[in-house]
């Protein structure tokens, strides 16, 4: 059987996060992600969607956040791409949470992503541009 | 996101409610924080009880409630995080620095001790 | 304020329409819509989808069907966008549900899509394409 | 979407549950009609009560069982369609060729009429 990803494409804006936030929920309830863990799987894409349209585009409402999405039998897979650059080795080992870090303001969404979601893997695509996988088991 | 705010005793209690997401609206928390302390409320008791959603994002502004609190001399604790919430404070091992309560009485009571 | 459109794409395979119906409920929350009204939203959204679907892209999966939608303080506007080129005025007037027509298998789509959602326009991309715009009034 | 049929008397009770949406899952309810036919069972009662989503697609389906049905000398009536349901009915005109009921045995007694 062939799984068709679906695209979800969103500007670099605050205003499309609400929407996002019930758009994932939705994509889990229709893959049946048990009705309680659909917060934890929209937390865990939301952060992730916010780093990509912050840290990838710059806020800039003209560039977009691409969210693909496949439904398997065992498994969602959400590919959430943006237009930077990232060098995805500066992921590996950031996690704070240790000492004075513990009062930083922000640094938290990629821990608490893949807390939740257990796979959050960062690289690049084909074009050479951020990507993170998420993989969300099914039961 | 809704935000309730009420004095009981010397303590302000923050009632937000909804979703809390980002954006403008967690400006206005932080802004409630930062007019305790100029008014010389510096006991914040945060109820999270009604809170269906909330990230990183609103970790961020609690964690900055705190600092601005604790630096004029006062305290930021917790009140009814639900179990998705607490989940975070441990994930982020925040839970080491908040003092949470499920009850009311007993939150604002451990202000004056 | 700047209403920024959100994009779906979708590949026109029907393994991709029961997380649309969510999908597009969850949307119409987020403009809050209520809920009783939610159904009727995405029934008219899905028969709009299934046509640019079968009749715009002949369900050629590689075909994808584009749903943009925008929230504004009054209404939500859909853009159902497939890679056909149709004529539209084909739409006007086309209305089963006369003598023998009624007993037809099919042919209710747009006329249950033009029912429900008040405002359904039938026209073309600036790219010629086929576009279908759906207005749905908020209050 | 399931589907349950279950003879009473001499009628034959199909209920679906669930969405109704399309795909090879509409196909399945129009085999049931024919199947109903080619076992001589040709008074079918419709239960769409427990129908949480349906849209064109759906009522092609009916009017093809109704179409089978007619045919042999049978009828396909519709029990219990939620209030959306019955506005599709309605839009369509397709409530002038079907009798719907709220009451099963109401419904069942109409085919020995
Ligand atoms: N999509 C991305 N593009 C570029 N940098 C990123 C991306 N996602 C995360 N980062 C980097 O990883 C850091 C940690 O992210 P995170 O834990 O979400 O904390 P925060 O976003 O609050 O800084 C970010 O500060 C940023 O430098
Ligand atoms: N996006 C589209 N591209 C081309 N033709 C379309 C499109 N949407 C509708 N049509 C035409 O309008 C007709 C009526 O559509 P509809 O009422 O949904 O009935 P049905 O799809 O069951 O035939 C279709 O049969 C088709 O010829």
């Amino acid at each position: 059987m062939t799984v068709y990803p679906i695209e979800l494409r969103l500007p670099s804006d605050v205003s499309v996060l609400e929407p996002l936030q019930l758009i994932i929920e939705a994509v889990g309830k229709s893959a049946e992600v048990e009705e309680n863990d659909l917060s934890q799987l929209s937390v865990a894409v939301v952060e992730l969607a916010k780093n990509a349209m912050e840290h990838g585009n710059k806020n800039d409402p003209e560039k977009i956040v691409t969210i693909s999405f496949s439904i398997f039998p065992n498994r969602i897979r959400f590919l959430i791409d943006d237009e930077g650059s990232w060098e995805p080795e500066k992921a590996l080992g950031f996690n704070p949470g240790e000492g004075k870090e513990l009062l930083l303001t922000r640094g938290r969404g990629v821990l608490i992503a893949r807390n939740l979601a257990k796979w959050v893997e960062f690289g690049l695509t084909p074009e050479g541009k951020t990507r993170v996988t998420l993989i969300w088991p099914l039961n | 996101m809704h935000i309730k705010q009420e004095m009981k005793g010397d303590v302000l209690v923050v009632a937000l409610s909804g979703k809390v997401i980002g954006g403008p609206e967690l400006m206005e928390v932080k802004e409630v924080f930062q007019k305790a302390v100029d008014q010389d409320k510096n006991k914040v008791l945060l109820n999270l009880g009604k809170v269906s959603w909330m990230d990183s994002s609103g970790l961020g502004v609690i964690v900055s409630g705190h600092t601005t609190l604790s630096r004029a001399g006062g305290a930021l604790r917790i009140l009814n995080a639900t179990k998705k919430i607490h989940e975070l404070f441990i994930i982020t091992k925040l839970i080491t620095i908040f003092e949470t309560f499920t009850d009311e009485k007993e939150a604002l009571d451990s202000f004056g001790e």
